[in-house]
This record gives C-alpha cells, sequence and structure tokens, in this order.
C-alpha cells in the first residue's frame, strides 16, 4: 500500500444518558402507564406544544397549564424510506411522518404503520398504536395507524 | 469603526453534578432568563445569540439549532462557535464582536455543560489526534498531570504549594451562591485525597458539573439605558498555535496564554498588571495551572507565582485577589465555564458580586483555557474604555 | 456598514473521497491558494476564524487538526461551527468592529471520513427524534413532500434543478459531479425517500474552500479587483420539524428580507445578477428561491421551467453547478461565496455569467434549512 | 426523572496523508522513528506534518530520528474511564509520557514500561522498544523504557 492512502478505520464510541427532564418525565409517564399524549400550553400565546415545553420559545415565559391531546390527528407529511441506515429500527421500505394531534398547535415525528404503504397520503386521519410493553420513551407509540383504512 | 461594548447582564444556573429535572435546552433556558432578569429585557430585545459546546460531549450535532427553544434564538441570527474549554471566553468573544461590528446592538452569548449525560473523560480524549494520541492521551485529568509533573520539575514546586490554590478557590466558593462545591477544605485534604493521575489528586482537579451561563453584551447607547453600572469590555484576544499535545514548548511562560495577556495590556496601556489589575478570573483546571500559569499572567517574574500565592496576594482581600467565584475547581459545567469567568468579571467590575465582591473593583481580568493551550483573555473594567 | 471586500478565494476540487489528504493538507492548500490569489503573504493576515465541525471531522475541537495549516500560529483566532457563510459572517463582524484587518476564513469537511446517516441522525432531538431515525434524507423528504403537497409543485420540476445544476457543472473544474442528463433521468433514479430520488440528491464529498475578507483601506491596497459585501444577514427557525412548516422557508424570508434592506435591493429577480444558493437536494433550489423572493412563495416549479435561472436566463441560479454537484458539509456555503467572487470578477470561464455585477450567495445550517445565511456582493 | 441512553458508535476513515502515513510506515518495515524538517527555521516535527506552523512553510525533508531520547514529562494514571475507542473502561494503572527524541525537536506521546510513578523521572533516557509482530500503526511501538544506568541529565 501507498504510504498516503493509509486509513485509519477508528471509532468514537461514547455513552450518553440525556436527561428528559421533569416535563418530558411526565409527557412519557403518560405515555407508558396511562396510553395518554399530553402537551402544555403557553399562557400568553396560548400556543399548544408537543413534545411538552416547560417554557414557550417564543414568548419566553413558564409554562405550567398541561393538558391532553389526540389520541386523533393529521398526517401533515410522509415519506417512504427505501434506503438502509443503522439510525432506522425497522427495516426498509417504511414510512415516517409528521403528525398534528387534534387539540395540538405542533406536529410530531413519528412511524407510520399498520397499512400498506402506498395506500398512506398526506391528510389523512391518523391515531397512535402503543405498544404493549412500555418502557417511557417515544418508542412506546409502535407507530400512528390511520383511523380507516380505505380498502 | 466599531463600536463600544459593554455587559450589561448575567445569569448562571446553581451549578451542580447532576440536574436531571431539566433536559439540556430547558437547562439554558434557565441561564438565558436569568440574565434577560438581571437586565430587565426580553427576550424580543435581543438582536442575536451566540452558543458554544463541544459536541461528542452531549452526542449533538448543531448545538445552536437544538437549543434555540432555550436560547432566545428562536427567529433570530443564532451562531455556534467552538474551541474546546475556551469555548465559554470564545462565546465571549464572539458576542463582543458581534456588538462591536455595529451590525448587533443587543447580543445574548451562552455556554453549558451537562456533565452528568456522558463518560467526560472519554469525551475528552476525543479531542486528541485519532491515530498518535488518543492511545495514549488519559484526557484532561492526565493531560495536565503531564504538565504538572513538568512544572514540579522545572520550578522545583511541590503538591503542597499546588495545593494551596484549591484550597483558597473552594474556600472562595462557599461565599458563591452558584457554586458546585461548596465547603472548605485544607491541604492536607487535597494531599491525602485519591490519586487520580500522578501528581494530580482528587482535590486538585476540577469537578464534573451541570450548569449554563448566559451574558447579555449591549452597544454604548443601549448599554447606557439597560444597565446603570454596565461593565465595559476593554480588551479581548485569543491565541492557539498547536496541532500536537506534545507541540507546545515546554520552557517559558504558558505561551498562548502569555501572548494573549501582553496583547491585551500593551492595548489597553497596561504596564504593571499585578497593580492595575483589581481581581481575575482565571481558567484554572487543575491546582497546577492554577499556580504555575499565573506566570503567564505577567503579574509576577516567572516561577514566582507560589510565592504570590503562598503570600496570600490572591486570596480575598490581598493585592491581586483570584477567583473570588470559587474558580473551576469549584465550578467546571465545560462548556460554559469560560464563561462564567466572564460573567464573575463583569459582576466585580459592576460591584454586583454580593458575598464574594472584591471592593473597589474596577478592572478584571477573564482567562480561558482549551485543547492543546488555547488560550482566550478579555479585560474588563467600570470605566468606559477609550 | 463600512465597507469589506473578499480580495482572495481558494479551493480544492471537490471529490467523493480524497483518501490521500488529511484536514490539514486540504486547508493548506485552500489557504495557500487564497493568499496567492489576494497576491499576499500570510504575514498580511491578522485573524483567522476556521469552520469545521467535530462530528463530521470524528475529533472534538476539530480546528485543532488544522491550526498549523491555516496559519494561525501566534494571531487571534476562533472557530465556528457551522456552515461557512456563517463562518464568513464572523470574520466580517470582526474586520467591522475595527480590531483587524484582514480575516482569513478557512472551511473545510471529508464526508468519506464519517458516516452520513449517523452524523446526520444526530442532528435531531436525542429525546423525542433521533429514535425514529431521521436523517439529512428522510426529514428532507418530508419537507419535499410538504411543500410539494401544499404548493403543487411537481416531482418534474425539482427534477430540472438537477438537470440545470449537473449540466452546469461541466463548466466548473472543482465540481464533482458533472453530466448531461434529463427529467427522465432524475425520474428513473433510484428512489431513497419518497418524493427524493438519487438524482435529487447532493453526493459526499471532501474538499475546503478558504476566502480572504479585507477592510476598504487594505482592499484598495492590494487588490484591483475587490469584491464588495453589500450585505449579510442570517436567521433561524425552530428546532422540533413538528414545531416548523416546513413548505415555509421562514427563517430564509426574514434573512433575505434583512439582507435586501442592507443592500438596498427591492427586486431581487431583476436586479441580482448571479446567485449561488444551497441546494441540498433538489426541491430546496425552488423553495430556496421562493424564500429568498426570487419568485411568490408556490411559484419555484415556474419559475425554474420559465429557464430564467440558467446560466443564459435572468438570474442565473447555480452556474457552478451548486450543492447539488459537490457537496462538502460546511463548505458548501463558503463555496457559494467564493464561486459568487469569481463571477464579479468575470473570472468564471464557461461558467461565467454576462456582466455580473451583482450576486448572491446563501448558505444553511441544521435540519432542512432551520437557518438560513444570505450574503449580497457586489463587483 | 427519566433518562434517554444511547451509545453512538461513530466509525471514522481517518486518513493519515502522505506524512502520517510515511511514519507508520517507518515504524513497520524499518522500526525506526521519521519526523519532518522545516526548511526555515530547521525544527524537527514528530510525527511529521505538512505545515511548519511557525513558519507557514511546506516542509518535505522527512529526517530520520533517533529510537532513543529524554523523558520530558510524565504521568501514571491511575482512575478508570472509557476508552472511546472501544467503549470498554481502559486498563490502568499505565504509564506515558513525553519524549523529546534524539534528533527531533518537537516531543512524541508515548507508553512508558513502567507504570511506578515513584521510579520515573523527568531527565532519563528511554528507549523504543518494538512489538515482535508489527502491523503498520502507533502500537507498533510496544513503550519506551529505561536505559539501563541512565540518571536524569
Amino acid at each position: 500500500m501507498v504510504s498516503d492512502e493509509i486509513v485509519y478505520h477508528g471509532k468514537i464510541k461514547v455513552p450518553y444518558e440525556w436527561s428528559v427532564g421533569e416535563y418530558g418525565s411526565r409527557f412519557f409517564y403518560e405515555l407508558k402507564e396511562n396510553r395518554k399524549i399530553w402537551a402544555t400550553r403557553c399562557s400568553r400565546c396560548k400556543k399548544v406544544f408537543i413534545p411538552p415545553r416547560k417554557s414557550c420559545p417564543n414568548c419566553f415565559v413558564h409554562i405550567g397549564e398541561w393538558l391532553e391531546v389526540g389520541p386523533g390527528g393529521n398526517l401533515i407529511t410522509f415519506t417512504i424510506v427505501r434506503y438502509s441506515a443503522q439510525t432506522h429500527i425497522t427495516s426498509a421500505p417504511f414510512a415516517m411522518g409528521i403528525v398534528q394531534l387534534d387539540g395540538s398547535d405542533t406536529g410530531l415525528v413519528h412511524l407510520i404503520g399498520g397499512v400498506d404503504i402506498e395506500e398512506i397520503r398526506s391528510g389523512m386521519r391518523v391515531k397512535p398504536v402503543f405498544k404493549e410493553e412500555r418502557k417511557g420513551n417515544l418508542l412506546d407509540i409502535l407507530y400512528f395507524t390511520p383511523l380507516e383504512v380505505t380498502p | 469603526m466599531g463600536q463600544r461594548v459593554a455587559i450589561v447582564g448575567t445569569g448562571q444556573t446553581h451549578h451542580r453534578s447532576s440536574r436531571k429535572d431539566v433536559n439540556g435546552v430547558e437547562l439554558i433556558q434557565e441561564a438565558t432568563s436569568r440574565a434577560l432578569e438581571d437586565a430587565g429585557l426580553r427576550r424580543e430585545d435581543i438582536d442575536a445569540v451566540v452558543i458554544g459546546n463541544m459536541d461528542h460531549f452531549e452526542g449533538i450535532n448543531y448545538v445552536d439549532m437544538w437549543s434555540i427553544d432555550g436560547n432566545g434564538g428562536l427567529h433570530k441570527p443564532v451562531m455556534k462557535v467552538t474551541t474546546g474549554g475556551t469555548t465559554g471566553t470564545t462565546v465571549a468573544i464572539a458576542g463582543y464582536y458581534h456588538v462591536a461590528s455595529g451590525l448587533f446592538d443587543t447580543v445574548l452569548a451562552i455556554g453549558w455543560e451537562k456533565n452528568s449525560e456522558s463518560d467526560t473523560t472519554a469525551a475528552i480524549i476525543t479531542c486528541a489526534d485519532p491515530y498518535w494520541e488518543r492511545p495514549t492521551f488519559g484526557g484532561a485529568v492526565a493531560g495536565l498531570a503531564t504538565a504538572a509533573c513538568e512544572y514540579m520539575h522545572r520550578y522545583g514546586i511541590t503538591e503542597r504549594d499546588a495545593a494551596l490554590v484549591a484550597v483558597r478557590d473552594r474556600k472562595n466558593a462557599i461565599k458563591n451562591p452558584y457554586a458546585h462545591l461548596r465547603k472548605q477544605i485544607t491541604v492536607e485534604e487535597v494531599l491525602g485525597s485519591p490519586i487520580l493521575a500522578y501528581p494530580i489528586k482528587l482535590l486538585d482537579i476540577c469537578p464534573r458539573t451541570d450548569g449554563a451561563c448566559a451574558v447579555i453584551f449591549a452597544s454604548e447607547d443601549k448599554a447606557k439605558k439597560i444597565a446603570d453600572k454596565p461593565a465595559w469590555v476593554h480588551q479581548v484576544s485569543s491565541r492557539h498555535n498547536y496541532t500536537f499535545l506534545t507541540d507546545i514548548e515546554r520552557s517559558g511562560r504558558m505561551p498562548t496564554l502569555y501572548e494573549a495577556c501582553m496583547e491585551v495590556y500593551k492595548n489597553a496601556g497596561i504596564r504593571d498588571p499585578l497593580h492595575e489589575l483589581d481581581v481575575i478570573e482565571m481558567y484554572t483546571p487543575s491546582s497546577f495551572a492554577g499556580l504555575v500559569w499565573i506566570d503567564a499572567l505577567g503579574v509576577c517574574d516567572e516561577g514566582e507565582a507560589v510565592k504570590l500565592v503562598s503570600d496570600g496576594a490572591t486570596e480575598m482581600g490581598g493585592e491581586l485577589p483570584i477567583n473570588p467565584s470559587g474558580g473551576v475547581i469549584s465550578t467546571n459545567c465545560i462548556g460554559a465555564t469560560g464563561l462564567i469567568r466572564v460573567a464573575e468579571a463583569a459582576m466585580q467590575v459592576s460591584g454586583r458580586a454580593g458575598e464574594h465582591q472584591i471592593e473597589g473593583a474596577k478592572l478584571a481580568l477573564a482567562t480561558g483555557f482549551g485543547g492543546c493551550s488555547w488560550s482566550d483573555v478579555l479585560l474588563i473594567g467600570s470605566a468606559k474604555p477609550n | 456598514m463600512e465597507r469589506v471586500a473578499i480580495i482572495g478565494i481558494g479551493q480544492t476540487k471537490y471529490e467523493r473521497e480524497k483518501r490521500g489528504e488529511t484536514f490539514a493538507d486540504l486547508v493548506f492548500e485552500v489557504v495557500t491558494k487564497a493568499l496567492n490569489d489576494a497576491k499576499i503573504g500570510i504575514e498580511d493576515i491578522d485573524n483567522v476564524v476556521t469552520v469545521s465541525n467535530d462530528f463530521w471531522d470524528g475529533r472534538t475541537i476539530s480546528s485543532m487538526a488544522v491550526t498549523e495549516a491555516c496559519g494561525s500560529y501566534g494571531k487571534n483566532v476562533s472557530t465556528v461551527e457551522g456552515d461557512g457563510t456563517f463562518g464568513a459572517f464572523y470574520g466580517l463582524m470582526r474586520i467591522l468592529s475595527g480590531s483587524f484587518r484582514s480575516t482569513l476564513v478557512v472551511s473545510h469537511c471529508k464526508g468519506s471520513e464519517g458516516s452520513n446517516h449517523l452524523i446526520t441522525n444526530a442532528i435531531f432531538n436525542p429525546i423525542y427524534e433521533r429514535a425514529i431515525g431521521l436523517d439529512s434524507i428522510s426529514s428532507s423528504a418530508l419537507q419535499a413532500r410538504r411543500y410539494m403537497e401544499k404548493y403543487g409543485i411537481t416531482e418534474e420540476q425539482c427534477a430540472l434543478a438537477s438537470v440545470k445544476n449537473h449540466k452546469n457543472a461541466k463548466d466548473n473544474p472543482f465540481s464533482q459531479i458533472a453530466m448531461d442528463i434529463c427529467v427522465e433521468d432524475v425520474m428513473n433514479s433510484k428512489a431513497l425517500s419518497d418524493p427524493i430520488k438519487l438524482l435529487d440528491s447532493s453526493p459526499i464529498s471532501d474538499g475546503a474552500c478558504a476566502i480572504i475578507l479585507a477592510d476598504e483601506r487594505m482592499a484598495k491596497r492590494v487588490t484591483t479587483r475587490p469584491v464588495w459585501v453589500k450585505g449579510v444577514s442570517h436567521s433561524a427557525d425552530a428546532y422540533n420539524l413538528g414545531d416548523r412548516d416546513l413548505a415555509e422557508p421562514d427563517a430564509l424570508i426574514r434573512a433575505a428580507q434583512k439582507v435586501y434592506d442592507m443592500a438596498g435591493i427591492q427586486e431581487p429577480l431583476r436586479e441580482i445578477d448571479v446567485a449561488e444558493i444551497y441546494d441540498a437536494f433538489s426541491y430546496q433550489e425552488l423553495l430556496w428561491s421562493e424564500g429568498l423572493g426570487f419568485c411568490e412563495r408556490g411559484k419555484g416549479g415556474r419559475l425554474i421551467e420559465s429557464g430564467k435561472t440558467t446560466k443564459e436566463g435572468m438570474l442565473p441560479i447555480n452556474p457552478s453547478g451548486g450543492v447539488l454537484s459537490a457537496h462538502p458539509v460546511l463548505v458548501a456555503g463558503l463555496a457559494r461565496i467564493a464561486e459568487i467572487t469569481i463571477q464579479l470578477r468575470g473570472e468564471g470561464n464557461g461558467r461565467q455569467v454576462d456582466g455580473a455585477k451583482i450576486g448572491l450567495a446563501h448558505g444553511i445550517n441544521g435540519a432542512c434549512g432551520q437557518a438560513h445565511c444570505v450574503w449580497i456582493l457586489e463587483s | 426523572m427519566l433518562t434517554i441512553s444511547s451509545e453512538i458508535e461513530l466509525p471514522y476513515n481517518y486518513s493519515l496523508g502522505k506524512y502520517g502515513g510515511r511514519l507508520v510506515t517507518e515504524l513497520k518495515h524499518n522500526s525506526r522513528i521519521v519526523g519532518i524538517k522545516c526548511p526555515e527555521c530547521g525544527h524537527v516535527y514528530v510525527p511529521p506534518r505538512r505545515v511548519c506552523g511557525k513558519c507557514f512553510i511546506e516542509m518535505d525533508e522527512f529526517v530520520e530520528v533517533s529510537n532513543s531520547g529524554i523523558l520530558q514529562s510524565f504521568t501514571v494514571v491511575y482512575f478508570t474511564f472509557l476508552d472511546p475507542e472501544t467503549g470498554k473502561k481502559r486498563p490502568v494503572p499505565y504509564g506515558y509520557g513525553r519524549i523529546k527524541l534524539d534528533g527531533a525537536n518537537s516531543d512524541f506521546l508515548c507508553f512508558l514500561e513502567e507504570s511506578d510513578f515513584e521510579k520515573l523521572k523527568i531527565g532519563v533516557r528511554v528507549e523504543a522498544v518494538y512489538n515482535e509482530n508489527r502491523v503498520g500503526s502507533f502500537k507498533d511501538i510496544k513503550y519506551f523504557k529505561k536505559v539501563e544506568g541512565s540518571d536524569p541529565s
């Protein structure tokens, strides 16, 4: 091998444990224990945030009000992922999208499943399908699925 | 060309070893909102935001983008700067240039760290060359230990001499409500603490801290309206000369820090820093560094730092107090650490440092250290610069 | 704003893999080129801003690897982590402060060294988004569909950007992927993440770029072909993808408005002679064109169909081939500035836009153009 | 309070380039350490690299430096930490130090045979010990060991 072509195959393997925080913990607790999705609402601009914010990014005031949103929502956009990557938790092709839950002003990125992926359309009404065994993280929702699948 | 710049508000979290009650963005928001409150400003008064950290410390890419909800930068210009341990001072210097340029009048600078979320040494090792240095390099503790070993040899200083720095800083921290470690220690306790990497022992080295700091920089016109006693930024400088850890010259005063200090003094017309400066907030990651690097500040002859420290000149009430806040040995939320030096220096010259106030402080120096000898220096004063 | 000029530029050729060269080697190449271009020596540079990213470089404080090669020894130096347009912005501010006469800004990246999927996955919220497996391609696909469906933009219209830019790249000696393709080629290329296909996407690239900024006095002294900064602005949008309507480039609209105010531009389509914009995916050229006010909202497809953005058109966009033809992350925005500099000096050879006097360079940060930086330059 | 855990493992193909590559090749085939000399200031850098930062000049003169040199500083690491290369704890204690090889101006960072700090002294002469089987790696040098009879100079 020519010396200038030497490549060192190294890696960076550092563990992380990200704090979810008080608000995020409550959000995940509700997913896990009650299969419910909770959001917070800014007292000033009235915007409803999911995932819940502890302070409003715009008004910069503390947020104290919690409310349940969903479970139904609209599919704002989606994609069918057809390539493989280490970051994927399911094998391609699979669908992911942004779901705006009823009562929320922001969307949530999640997998779209339980449907023929070629049938997925933006604007579809969707609902969460919860896993049986839940651990207190976003993947306690298995995916969002269309409320009524058209045959 | 250029406009004068002052610090008009500072905010810190209460620094702790672990802040599991908040995620990183919420931690940042705490510091940001406190700085705004301190300055009597609202988010909409801020023209731009500068933030920094080290990506592999928390495993987050594009932290400037990730932290938008908490950094106050939604719908505003947000920039990320990063230089390792120096990041906090680098953020401050960038905040200064944002305003000095005349393009912005009120700028928020933010540093933060959640050391509890990762293995700090593992992350720090990745700052070394992947091939030539990482296999041996043992992170900041070991890196500072090799330097300390050499200082002991070169200047004949002892572990006991170095311990004085840790004892001083930890004593000062008791009066700082935001400091992480606020318990008095003794020289004997330092010497008897577990050895981490010879000659550095547990109580010689900075802790791992979760915390954030925010500082608001403003133009002259704004500063006059915002603050009764603005802390004026007189000079800033930075140096970084090396690629490999072992390129750092062993002889002489710590070269990058010395160069940066000399540039600042020259431009500010300071001839006798020992007497002209009133207080220094110095980035002292280890007790040995806190001793030997004083030489590089030009406040004593080379090798004479021990005398300054042992004579009490650097204590509260001494001739030139160093680290009234308790310094890095008491609080080390790495990405924020340098910015805390700047915030504390500003609080001192504004007479707003509370219980750890140095009476009559008018001119303060803040320093930052990072990577293989990255050095930042800021000179901050109560009087408007020329 | 005081007058500041770009007085020197340097680029590497952009390639899929520069296996034989380190970051420092690339940086030295472009810094040397920029100094030679400006006909000055390193001693004429009084401060340096490097641009790099620790994830892409696989190194904390990644700028340390290029300290010697960027010529910052003994000088004031700092590092911006973000697109090169942001690094250049910092370099500009340092001159405007009156503290410096000349800033060298240099950016490097080797996309070949790391894992694109893992590194861009790490851009997303570790608590709420990362586990879904998002990366630069899938997130952009979510944006592309939202944009296309909201405004009736077609895949064929997006494909036109790929066709145009890859053709333009044939005249750019620095570009990585230059070819004659047609819309059908793009449409038939491998589907990656609907509606994004292989030929809608930018490649993985290695390369570096440097520019030298100088105050008016120095610029007039050292060069006869300064390119002046007329305005620059940047702005950031919300982070969580679900917080934004991805069809609306709000941050870009704000940055563009500000920069047009600074430069006194009222009708960008007519007044700007050439634009280099950050088209990481084909749809982005259309969407960013709208955000930059080159056309009305939702008319990005019609704009490209009209031919106004070809090299011979009213406002040529990406005569260099754009980011679709070479995408060294962080470098790409700085390369846009370098390319506009080339255009405004009239040194573009085959890719030269006739009579270009006012140019626009654009860079982005974060996912789906969360932040944008826009420069207006003038010969 | 909940946390989200992740063990990101990021692979990298770090190019060693012409200059680093030359040193690796010399280590592997010839048990030699090479540096590079600045044509301007004459400083010899180890490991070799393209640019002398001080002079901002391209270097191309590779020079062989000695396998032995003087220990300039050292530490012995006792605390445990994760090695980012493996994700596992790095074995401790271990000693390493800065060595100024004869013929070089910058120091070289390497493992030391000795891991008892009481027995290490700045100024002693140390020499490289190579592994039997060399693979073309920094780790082809097993460690530096003290040259018998060497006292701090």
